[in-house]
């Protein structure tokens, strides 16, 4: 799985590096998406101090200080807003968020379904470990029904939300699935995310070996298979492939379309200007404001 | 010294044009030259309520509202019945309305009290010009115009730039200021002796909201991002900004909720743009936790928290001082944060530009109070002054030398003299950090430590200190005067009042009486709220024969909050919790008790 | 549209009514809604003090002092949860929930999402004007997109949010579509509704003549149409009717499936209990679980 | 009166099995007659983060940790180097790790100090055995239960139950044992001299978390609905209540998020059962607007706030005391509330029956303070009474013939005296009424005008005083004695320590102590903290010499609240802010100082 990195990018990895350990249970897939990312991001030349990422709480929040680079540890559920603004203020930056499925099924689930519809031009990683890795394994809405788990020990009453369905439900415009056993399918599919016009939905199927015994590195393994030969702007496609887990799970890129302007291109006060709103701090005249109430 | 005022309130169902006629009236009143002091009072409902729009009008400032007033124009029954006792000896009642018959009561209660009551044929009149039902406003407006001698000529300036963009409509609208005009002459109604004289100063000021004057400085400050959701009273503040958005180039995002937007706010000022976020105090229970992050990650950013009577959704669209105890001390954790209160449409301008510098100086959160009566009280401005306005960004890199300079450690540096750390922004070519909600060492990283516990959070509590020392102490007024006192800690005073907010208009317009006037009564006026100031306030109140706080809400919040400062004599309180504001002759009245 | 009433609904009809006058604007959906729901329970011979009905805030939310019943006048958009546990402490008590879609799709769309998959038995009726009401008329989610709206004088940046694929993503157990223009019509789908043995989800499509002026009652009269001969438990169907509206929009029960069980029914520790969690309300001796520590 | 005491730590990484050792050997101390107190650290780490479990055990009750152990047994070596110098003089460090070498200067410490360091051949051990790695705490469990002396046939009866669902495993567990025992014959490794003499009391105790005691307590109070989310460090209660939901028939919800929470608990409620949730600092400004909501509809309604240190994330694991003034002013509006504190295991049950009998009674939240010091400290506890638990539900009507009686209107009456009106249930043969967020009338009805206004506010705010009236002072315990002292208001003392939740073990402990003994020290115990009476403080204060405030915060938030209600003169403060709770020597050592 390793694969040969040209000096430039080797330079870059040396650059995202950081001196704290990490501190994950070993075959933790936290891992394999930590390495992913900083990859992604030495592949596509983009230094540390060119990036915001911006990690949600949990066992994958634990990223955000093992790797250089601008970073955000924010509250639990709430990267998404945070992440987006951060973007919309300077266009010049890309943004990753970073959030588990407890923090993006649940708790800011608001947050996840406006993001789609908002179509904001940012990338979000879903960290899917089908648990709460670091309040210690309860159940999340992405838990399977009749697993036990911690504070639920006869298993969820709940259904498990059909993830992918919901966010195909939202129009999405960018749409893949990742393994974390599979890292260079995994750059690929954040090269490509993080390139994107809009709102890149990546849903990384995570293993836990501490709490998800079910669905388990080797269960994922086996099942995970790359997509072929698909064709990835045949939305009614992306989402039958995306949907239909019951054999075989269809990883790689599912869905993209580029002809969706993203929410920033949308604003109307924001059309020609060529500076962002970083660079226009400065006291404005309000003179003809004031005009208007004379 | 005796204030000369005059005052009109019109009365009927919400969406009736009771704010149409109210503004243009407003306008052609500070346009002739008075300043104008506009209330409007309606329910949380979008059509049917009772609600009110009054005009104050004076030859001199004015900011506050009589209980009674010289004219009542009735726009429905139920307004005339509900307000019917308002109305001043010898003062006048319109209405449109030929049916109505008065009780025997109401008949002899005008004749005592002199009200003459006066019917307009506006369905009449507007039948005959084939005009539609809404046009009713502009002839009630120019019959009332008429009645009190004003210009003609102003009036229909001012309605043709209200309907510039619908030219067809103009016309009609002449006509009727024609028609209006022509009755108010048939019945010879007038008005004009209730009117002080007119000081042609008042004519260039700017008449506005306390939402749009907020709406202006935000813009002002820099601020480029505007991240917020619907609750009444921060609404007009996000129409306000909404609507000018083509002009100002800014960014709008009406958010999903609340703590969407708050969080918004937060990733914008992150960036290093100026971004900020309103709310009223369900919305802003919300935000609190995010209020928390911004602590810990030590980002400058700015709440403004409209507040109105609660709990829950209390009385949505009044006004109230009762969420002060929760500003300071909401959010779970200890941090350092800024809570000022605008009071009026100057401040509501200014203290945005300083909002933002606080924050940014102090890497903190701020959090800016106003209240209903601001937000949708109608204001006589002056133009403001632009000229001072200064963006302070304090420890701010963004020269590429220095930027070459900084460790990452240097971010939240727990040495940092006052607490504050370089800070410099994604993007910079820089080394970079860790902006980290969990307790963290210098660079953002965790560190659970007892030691690095200690450190970081002395760190960020140091801050406090260095804000109290900065901000400026409460303003100080002595009765008579309507300009701030400079220096004159040790005043031996009759009395001495200390408010804060929207309050500041009233007292002062109350200490303009005569009765105060003569008296040595001092005003301490509030703006900076947290971190407290309490020099000046101990040194007056150690000399004064009494101390009285005026607060809109029932627990006397700042008198709590000088108390677990400073600890305070006994004190007496005025307060009011009825999501009214104090009106003019009820303070006036309340203060008299308390001249010794 | 006015049907006889037989005399003992005419007398609950009566028993419903309140003093309070009404304050909607004239011409809103709200008037409708309100009476299909007092008829509804009077129809099924549901006195006041038989029911519990929790209103979000909004204009429709004006309703809950103008009807007699046991009533809650919430937060905004937290009008689900509050229903749902009122509802699971009492099981012998019918629970009816009402919302806008400001409150359904914004602040509280996780409450929604999630008391969708938790199945909850309750009814939620959507009061689905198109926008903000009691706020003087700014964007909500389902507000169409290019509309100018107060606070939005450009129109939203988002997509509009496809309401009904979105509910049928969580695969409810019943969904129905009313106009605020058939009162006939929105008594049946309550009625239905209220006897439905989990959570039913209830689209009313409301006029707001005084701010949506696209979705008005004439051109909602012009395209809804009750649906015949549709099969209610074919779920693919009944959502390819909920989510095409560019000709017709469907209204009725579009989809319903009495065979899932409800929250409650899933609950392992209330399996076989008589009583409802209101009557178990005494000291409960803990001296087993005690001797678990000795 | 010296407490006699020794004290054991077990260190490494977590999920290394140190909980499983600490567990059982908590158990068998107690079972063998001693008092145990069990705290443990760990960081916000699933695995590989350094932690600890200590266990302090004594023959009279001890309810605080030292900061030096008698054994040090380390399960890993970054444990070692962590806690080396956490060794009591004459100590012993044990560990399994046959190729550790010491450096210079730690051998030099060892020997000045008298520390033995002792081999374990764990690895040996269990490959003999054929053992999997896990079942190393059951070996290191034996051998260090042998070295104190301990009872064989305890340890297999406890390690018995621990397995007795794993059949399989069990002989190999006792095998392991045997040969613990085995091998500290061999090394003939002595520790009993540390310990105290055993006093057969305490053989009959629980032996449980603070979590565990609430978890009791709530299910006692006759609660039937939880709903909750996960957060550290209110989750132990979750995972408690959630794990016994088939014996006791409780209904759970693991809600999407804290808001569903809240909302779920105050619909339970509303509706006539008794339901709770609980959470932390972040969780509990999520859930600040419901309880306002809680407020204003006057449902009772009890919020459990587990307190870390904030701001923000801040460290999740430790402990603080930082959210008192929170609990007291958070929530927009004003609103009659009730904040109360637990201590100890004693008192985090026997509150919950009254937590919601307050909040039925007064028709108002409660909030319930605990910490994260409480949540997972481990105390040895006396049965508890269950037969003084009442149920008491106020105004609560449930019989047929006076619900016949009620009107709408007397469901929010404002008249009610105390404030306090009736209350029946949904779905009860009776008028029906609105639960109203907006200010009501009294059946509920939205009222906006002023009037009703005023009273509905004051009708609430009157509650505030009759729940000051009825909520019992803060206990006085005098140093030398651990039981609390009734009346005896004019003591004059020496010392007055004022303090609250869970420090009150701390204390205790260190009063016995000879030199505070013979000094007359008072300990002022704050369990109802609003409304906050202030008569007794007030009468201690002004005859002690000196006053002292400890508190696990910055700002010395019970200080300020008393200040804010009654002004105290100058006060000294003994502040911890660093996540730790007050160890023992560092609280004996640091009131030396302020001993007269
Ligand atoms: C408001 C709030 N509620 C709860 C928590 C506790 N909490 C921390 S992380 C987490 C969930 C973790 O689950 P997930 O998002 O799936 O991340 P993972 O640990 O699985 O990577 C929770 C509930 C919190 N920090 N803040
Ligand atoms: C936390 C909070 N945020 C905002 C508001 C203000 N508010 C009241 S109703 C409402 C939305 C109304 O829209 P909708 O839910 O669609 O109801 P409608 O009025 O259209 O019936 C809002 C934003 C509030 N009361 N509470
Ligand atoms: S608990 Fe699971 S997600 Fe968390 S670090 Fe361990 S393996 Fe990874
Ligand atoms: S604004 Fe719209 S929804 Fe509200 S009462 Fe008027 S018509 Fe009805
Ligand atoms: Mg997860
Ligand atoms: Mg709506």
């Amino acid at each position: 799985m390793s694969i040969p990195l040209d000096t430039k990018t080797a330079a870059l990895m040396k650059e995202y590096h950081s001196e704290n350990k990490c501190t994950w249970c070993d075959g933790c897939g936290d891992y394999g998406i930590w390495t992913a990312t900083k990859r992604a991001l030495s592949e596509l030349n983009i230094a540390p101090h060119e990036v915001l990422l911006c990690y949600d709480i949990g066992c994958h929040g634990n990223t955000s200080d093992k790797l250089m680079g601008y970073r955000f540890h924010g509250l639990h559920g709430r990267v998404l807003p945070f992440a987006a603004a951060a973007k919309l203020s300077n266009m010049k930056l890309p943004v990753m968020a970073f959030g588990g499925d407890g923090a993006s099924f649940s708790e800011g689930v608001g947050h996840l379904v406006h993001a789609i519809r908002s179509n904001y031009p940012i990338v979000f990683v879903l960290h899917n470990n089908g648990n709460y890795g670091l309040t210690t394994g309860q159940a999340s809405s992405l838990t399977w029904q009749g697993k036990k788990m911690n504070a639920s020990p006869n298993g969820i009453p709940e259904h498990t939300l059909p993830s992918m369905d919901f966010v195909f439900s939202l129009e999405p415009t960018f749409v893949a699935r990742g393994f974390t056993g599979d890292i260079p399918q995994m750059v690929e599919i954040l090269k490509a995310a993080i390139s994107h016009r809009g709102f890149a939905f990546v849903d990384m199927l995570q293993a836990c070996p501490t709490y998800n015994y079910f669905a388990t590195h080797d269960y994922l393994l086996e099942r995970c298979t790359h997509v072929q030969n698909h064709d990835t702007s045949d939305f009614k496609k992306a989402r039958e492939l995306a949907v239909d887990t019951s054999q075989k799970i269809a990883t790689g890129i599912l869905y993209q379309n580029e002809d969706v302007p993203n929410f920033y291109e949308r604003l109307i006060p924001r059309q020609d200007k060529k500076t962002t709103l970083v660079d226009e701090v400065k006291v404005q005249d309000v003179s003809h404001l004031m005009q208007q109430f004379v | 010294m005796y204030m000369s005022r005059a005052s009109l309130k019109i009365v009927g169902a919400s969406g009736q044009g009771l704010i149409s006629i109210g503004e243009i009236l407003a306008k052609a009143f500070k346009r002739s030259g008075y300043c104008v002091f506009g209330y409007r009072e309606y329910n949380s409902l979008i059509k049917g309520g009772h609600g009110s729009y009054q005009i104050d009008v004076s030859d001199s400032l004015i900011q506050s509202s009589e209980e009674t007033v010289d004219v009542l124009l009735c726009l429905n029954h139920h307004g005339f019945e509900y307000n019917l006792h308002d109305v001043k000896d010898g003062g006048l009642i319109l209405h449109d309305t030929a049916t109505w018959k008065f009780s025997k009561e109401d008949l002899a209660m005008f004749k005592k009290k002199k009200i003459a009551v006066q019917f307009l044929p506006i369905e009449d009149i507007l039948k005959k010009l084939k005009a539609k039902p809404i046009l009713g406003n502009v002839l009630f407006s120019s019959f009332v115009w008429a009645a009190f001698g004003g210009d003609i000529k102003l009036l229909k300036l001012l309605v043709g730039e209200r309907f510039a963009k619908k030219k067809d409509l103009l016309d009609l609208n002449m006509r009727c200021i024609d028609e209006g005009f022509a009755y108010q002459k048939e019945t010879g109604c007038h008005l004009a002796s209730a009117l002080p004289k007119a000081d042609k100063k008042w004519k260039d000021h700017l008449l506005l909201t306390g939402s749009q004057a907020m709406g202006m400085g935000i813009v002002h400050a820099g601020c480029r991002l505007y991240a917020g959701y619907p609750m009444t009273p921060s609404s007009p503040l996000l129409s306000y900004i909404a609507e000018v958005q083509n002009e100002t180039g800014m960014a709008i995002k009406q958010a999903e909720d609340e703590i969407t937007a708050a969080q918004m706010m937060s990733g914008g000022n992150f960036m290093g743009t100026r971004a900020i976020t309103a709310t009223s105090g369900g919305g802003f229970d919300l935000m609190s936790e995010t209020l928390s992050l911004d602590g810990m990650i030590e980002n400058p950013s700015v709440y403004v928290l409209a507040q109105r009577p609660g709990p829950a959704t209390g009385l949505p669209t009044w006004t109230a001082q009762g969420d002060l105890l929760m500003a300071v001390n909401t959010s779970h954790g200890e941090f350092a944060r800024c809570v000022m209160s605008a009071s009026d449409s100057e401040d509501a301008f200014h203290l945005m530009p300083e909002a933002f510098n606080i924050a940014e100086e102090f890497q903190t959160p701020v959090i800016v109070l106003t209240d209903k009566h601001i937000a949708e009280g109608i204001y006589t401005q002056k133009l403001y002054d632009q000229k001072k306005t200064k963006i302070r960004r304090g420890k701010l890199i963004v020269k590429a030398e220095e930027l070459k300079k900084v460790k990452s450690s240097d971010r939240f540096d727990p040495t940092a003299k006052d607490g504050i750390s370089k800070r410099w922004l994604p993007g910079a070519k820089a080394a970079t950090y860790n902006a980290q909600a969990d307790e963290h060492s210098p660079d953002g990283s965790v560190d659970e430590s007892a030691h690095n516990a200690v450190l970081q959070m002395e760190k960020r509590m140091r801050k406090m200190d260095a804000m109290k020392q900065a901000l400026p102490e409460p303003e100080l007024f002595i009765s008579g005067q309507r300009s701030e006192v400079r220096g004159q800690k040790d005043q031996a005073l009759d009395l001495l009042i200390v408010s804060w907010g929207s309050n500041k208009g009233v007292i002062l317009d109350v200490l303009q009486e005569s009765s105060f006037a003569k008296k040595k009564i001092g005003y301490l006026h509030y703006t900076y709220m947290w971190p407290l100031k309490t020099e000046r306030f101990e040194a007056l109140s150690k000399k004064a024969k009494h101390v009285v706080f005026i607060e809109c809400n029932y627990q006397a919040q700042l008198l709590q909050l000088l108390r677990m400062q400073c600890g305070t004599k006994e004190n007496k309180v005025l307060l009011k919790y009825d999501g009214r504001p104090f009106f003019y002759h009820e303070l006036k009245e309340a203060l008299m008790k308390h001249l010794p």
